[in-house]
């Protein structure tokens, strides 16, 4: 049977080579339905046919959470991530806390939108922590998203950028210079639940299980998220 | 074309259709909309006039976010529609409907362009020839705007294609249902690596549309020509 | 069918107010550029609501401002002829000819494409675009599209004006024609058109009709005829009685002989033919040795004098009542007045092919 | 300046191939509708490039296909008065009458738009936008358009086909007056304007020109002229003696008296004075008591066969060479041929006053 | 207008700067485009054609990346630019190129229709009294395309007003220098019980474009009286 996963975009690749393997498995088709997690809990909210969501922004699942949209029983914290400083081209990583300040110059850091998109935030938080924020924010350029902040490094508009470890691995045009401690902000965590909509049906809830299996964290890891 | 998979497929066909209805669909109500504003003074019109262009001004997210509170299952008007068995929320006449807003005025400013480059004069001969208001709205006025009502559609088509923000927002990104080619390109562009394929939809995306838009010139030319010069 | 027209309608700084009666046949609407004609003949076919007014062909109300009849256009039936043309620049001539058609009723289709194209001489245009066409061309489609909507009323703004004087003499038969089943109004500048198309003519100026009525009256008068004394002429009813080897036609007139240019019409067929008074020389005795064929005796009935030195001098022949313009001097010299003798000479050559018509 | 014209090029099915020499003055193209007259006023305009040819206004070359020359239409310093107005919609008619002012060299500008837009009639209008004015308003802001423009070539397709009779007279003299000054191509229908303004004709027939020469030459051939008999007539060359109390003027032509309704022109000026040929009796004896003032003895110069039952005889006289239109009929009981005395009789009043001219 | 904070106002305000720029710059452009493409036939106008429509076929995201790597000071046109001075990345001028792109394809039809609206005849007329071609455009053509130009260029206002996806992908977001309305209309929208104060931007946007097209609308009529039934 085909059940809908609503789940954020960044996890498109590997969330989509984990379902085609349980679909080999099991026979259960999940129809992968990718946008921007205020996107789809908006949506989940309109009444939207998800029957699990994988959100990137645990915000977003407390709101659905409170509006009771969610079957609560099933949320777990399903995938990690970790932050990282990423400059243009091949470069070193540096040596100890970076004053990122200095390495930038006149150039720009490009996060992602910082009061809204999660990473943003993190990041934000993170260079809070590093007692840097101050002198960094004017020259924060903010995308969209990570994957806009992280093509202005890859094109080299701005020289550094911050960005979830995941999409570093996978781009050439950039090479993480500095990992952000785990403690310089909240975790980065992708919460799953099933819907309430679907809290009867178990195709979702067994296909959350399995994401939780070995088999599927292995994929998840060869991405680059971490298991919570 | 091997290079491109089923759910591409899927993708292109599904635009496409979304593209053909959202034009199809929405052409008369330009048409009317265009002549409302382009023939006739009306208290509010101004008003008309806004709300068609309410689409261009706001960001694409805001339009797909107003269509998904109204039409939405749980919108004042979804829920009117929905026991007549008219769904938009997470379908792809969602996605029609999303495309048809947002190319709505595009279309509604060209055919009311052509509305008013439109000589009086000739509807008026043609009624002192017999001809009802609707006789000489068919058989003049129409054929006379026609190079606008064919810009109007090949603009509406291409925004079709094009359109994004508020179709993911509004009836979201199933593939087979909903993933139009903008959505998958979308996608793509949201994971490492993912510039390859994004490229070849766009790839096909521009194919799409350039052959709508040489298709458009040509028939405009014909229609031209038949028109030129009187 | 008779028309009944008033109006009264303010348009800028110009001012309509105007009313005339016309019985069946052609009313010619005639005055200068600016006069108002195409605004009349737009209040009639209902391109214009007129502030006031009433309008009535027949005993069809088209327009009453008291009563708050309006009859929209397409309603009237009308074949309007526009002073510009107008062609339908999408459609094919033949298109263009044939649009009136689909709206007419069935019964009423008069017209036969082909005999109207031929008669216009626009056959060979048939399947092409209006853009392509001459100025006369053009005009000639215009005048065709009109009068094949057989139509209960037809409004003609100038419609010959853009066209060659061999292609009028081949229009013109066609409107005395249907002057006998449709009425027409008629606007015109051209003297030789008044006077052989109308039977009622109307002399706007200025928005105001100054003068109206049949047209042998109005175009006798040389004090008020817009185009001056040229017009005046007067009318006979003749009968064709034979053509002759030589090229003449032998008509007659209340029993005189009058020999013309070669006319149309078989033996026996009745004519109108207009004699324009410039056309006639008087003379006291019977000339004699003159080129003149039509030499007519009769008597002065009476004289007016017209603008400048010219005067008109009505006389009563056997073949009817004569117009002649001469000049004063010539008047006094030959000592005409009421009840003198005289006789009227008429050039066979001076009467055009325009100047005769069916009737 | 003279006009020189050598034009082949092909529209559709239609053909132009004409060419034409014109010298100094008004050359008028006479021509049935569709006949190519537009189109070949097009090609000296520079708004056609034709296939082959050679146009050429004094000694400056418009246009030589053989030497790849053709002269932007900017740069041809026309005034064109087009068959179809042509005004600009945005514009008012100030500014409508003064748009080709602001490119016409500063020494070249010769009218003045107050004296122009009075000859026209329209000082009133000139706060005006096109769109609303009468048919011939319009046409008369082209003609002021044009004229304004201080042109090298005047180019004029019938440029007073949609006027009154009045109206016409008031601006014929204009057009007149230019003769002298400007070189202009005139295209016209109407006999009465072709044979007051025309210093050549050239008959056009289905794209080719069938006939060309001086006026008075080929408007006196009855075979070629397209209006027919009609507009045969003779120019006479006469000036003004005095004008009488009565109203009539006296002239002299070649010494002999011409009386004619009043004219304008001052004692002592020169007249062109057209007599058109169907206007002219003739009489072998010298006829009596007749209404007619003018008689002129002359001699039978040749009798020409025209179309139809008429015959054209020139007739020398002292006042100059005249044509009469008669039947073939009249002809021969009068026993006409060359060398024959006889007397032309020209009736004053049917010499129109749009047919005496200044020259 | 306390509900208004100074950041929502700087966004308004740039968010005005830029539309007006990128329609006023954008403008003399899309006349000469859409005079190419309506009156002229050269090799390679299908593709010129296409290029124009392309920002409206491709999702603005994809518009935004290809201005980017364009336009950015590593790009090839980018890198010429900066050493004259002219620099787009992360400027309020990038936030204009962007929108000026975005609402090309609009503007140029527009125009486009009105050219082809133009009788020709009108044209020749004016040059038959000495105008050359610049005249002749800039006295007779110009005046009367007007109406399309300001349909035209109110569409392009609009939709730099609107416009996101382009603008934050290229420009990105950077507090008084590129965040734009639209932008900041998009980060609100991001975070749970952001709509509140989203949803006065977009009333601050619609006033903003009311007042254009009411303008646009104003001035249209005038024109169009003046042109009106010749
Ligand atoms: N664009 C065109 N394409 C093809 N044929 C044309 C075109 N324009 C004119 N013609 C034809 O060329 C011929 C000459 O046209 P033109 O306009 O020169 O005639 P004209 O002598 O000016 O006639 P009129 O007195 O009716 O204005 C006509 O037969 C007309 O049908
Ligand atoms: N839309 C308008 N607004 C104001 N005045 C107008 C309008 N249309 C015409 N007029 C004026 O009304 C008067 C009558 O115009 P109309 O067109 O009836 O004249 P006409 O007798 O047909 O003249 P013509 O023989 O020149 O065609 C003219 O003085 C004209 O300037
Ligand atoms: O040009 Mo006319 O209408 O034949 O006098
Ligand atoms: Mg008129
Ligand atoms: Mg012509």
């Amino acid at each position: 049977t085909d059940f809908n996963v609503f789940a954020a975009a960044s996890l498109s690749d590997a969330l989509g080579e984990a379902a085609q393997v349980y679909e080999g498995a099991t026979g259960d088709r999940a129809v992968l339905v990718f946008a921007g997690s205020s996107a789809l809990a908006r949506q989940i909210q309109a009444g939207a046919p998800a029957d699990l969501f994988i959100s990137a922004s645990t915000d977003w699942m407390e709101t659905l959470a409170g509006e009771d949209l969610i079957d609560g029983a099933t949320r777990v914290d399903l995938l990690g991530n970790s932050l990282v400083l990423v400059a243009h081209g091949a470069a070193a990583p540096v040596e100890g806390t970076p004053d990122i300040a200095a390495l930038l110059g006149e150039g720009r850091l490009a996060m992602a939108l910082v009061d809204a998109v999660p990473a943003g935030v993190y990041g934000k938080a993170a260079l809070g922590f590093l007692g840097q924020w101050a002198a960094v924010e004017p020259q924060v350029a903010q995308a969209d998203n990570v994957r806009a902040a992280l093509a202005l490094v890859a094109t080299g508009e701005a020289p550094y950028g911050i960005v979830y470890a995941t999409d570093a691995a996978a781009e050439e045009g950039a090479s993480v210079v500095y990992t952000f401690p785990a403690e310089s902000h909240a975790p980065i965590l992708y919460p799953a639940a099933v819907t309430a909509a679907a809290a009867e049906a178990p195709t979702a809830a067994a296909f959350l299980d399995w994401l939780q299996s070995d088999e599927a964290q292995a994929i998840f890891a060869r991405h680059g998220f971490t298991t919570p | 074309m091997d290079w491109l998979g089923p759910a591409e497929w899927q993708a292109i066909i599904l635009s496409l259709k979304v593209a053909f209805w959202a034009t199809l669909v929405s052409l008369p109500f330009g048409i009317a909309v265009a002549h409302l504003l382009a023939r006739r003074a009306f208290p509010g019109k101004a008003l008309v006039n806004g709300l068609v262009h309410l689409p261009l001004i706001l960001p694409p997210v805001v339009t797909g976010y107003l269509l998904l509170i109204t039409f939405g299952v749980r919108g004042p008007v979804g829920g009117l529609l929905q026991p007549l068995g008219i769904v938009f929320a997470f379908r792809w006449t969602g996605a029609a409907l999303a495309a048809a807003v947002m190319g709505f005025p595009l279309m509604v400013r060209a055919i009311r362009l052509s509305f008013e480059a439109v000589d009086p004069k000739l509807e008026e001969a043609a009624s002192t020839l017999g001809a009802s208001r609707v006789w000489v709205f068919l058989t003049v006025t129409l054929p006379l705007i026609l190079p606008g009502v064919l810009a109007g559609a090949v603009l509406a088509f291409a925004k079709a294609l094009g359109e994004f923000g508020a179709t993911i927002t509004f009836v979201s990104n199933i593939p087979g249902q909903t993933q139009t080619l903008a959505s998958a390109i979308y996608t793509f562009l949201q994971v490492p690596g993912g510039e390859g394929p994004a490229l070849r939809l766009v790839a096909v995306s521009v194919v799409l549309a350039m052959g709508a838009l040489l298709a458009s010139e040509l028939l405009a030319r014909r229609v031209q020509k038949r028109v030129g010069g009187a | 069918m008779s028309v009944s027209v008033r109006v009264s309608h303010r348009q800028g700084d110009f001012l309509l107010d105007a009313a005339f009666e016309a019985p069946p046949g052609i009313t010619v609407l005639f005055g200068r550029s600016g006069s108002g004609k195409t605004t009349l003949v737009n209040a009639v076919a209902g391109l214009l609501r007129p502030q006031a007014g009433r309008i009535a062909v027949g005993d069809q109300v088209l327009f009453d401002s008291a009563a708050g009849v309006f009859l929209p256009t397409h309603r009237r039936r009308l074949g309007y002829v526009f002073q510009e043309g107008r062609l339908f620049p999408h459609l094919s001539v033949r298109q263009n000819l044939l649009y009136g058609r689909w709206f007419a009723p069935k019964g009423a289709r008069r017209e036969d494409l082909g005999r109207v194209a031929e008669m216009l001489g626009i056959g060979p245009l048939l399947e092409r675009r209006p853009g392509d066409l001459s100025g006369g061309e053009k005009q000639r489609v215009a005048i065709g599209r009109a009068l094949l909507a057989s139509p209960g009323l037809i409004l003609a703004d100038e419609p010959l004006a853009a066209l060659d004087e061999a292609r009028k003499a081949e229009i013109l038969p066609y409107f005395e024609r249907l002057r006998a089943e449709v009425p027409i109004l008629y606007v015109s500048h051209s003297a030789a058109e008044v006077a052989r198309l109308a039977t009622t003519v109307v002399v706007l100026e200025k928005g105001r009709v100054v003068r109206q009525g049949p047209a042998a009256e109005v175009l006798a008068d040389p004090a008020v005829t817009p185009v001056g004394a040229r017009a005046a002429g007067a009318i006979l009813e003749a009968v064709v009685v034979r053509h002759h080897a030589d090229g003449l036609s032998e008509l007659q007139a209340g029993g005189h002989p009058l020999f013309l240019p070669q006319v149309g019409q078989a033996p026996g067929s009745r004519l109108r033919v207009r004699i324009a008074a410039h056309d006639v020389i008087l003379s006291r005795g019977r000339p004699d040795g003159l080129s003149a064929l039509n030499i007519l005796p009769g008597v002065v009935h009476e004289v007016r004098g017209g603008e400048g030195p010219g005067a008109i001098v009505s006389v009563d022949t056997g073949a009817g009542r004569l117009l002649a313009r001469v000049t004063r001097r010539s008047a006094e010299a030959l000592g005409l007045g009421p009840g003198v003798a005289c006789h009227a000479v008429i050039k066979s050559v001076a009467v055009a092919p325009e100047d005769v018509g069916g009737r």
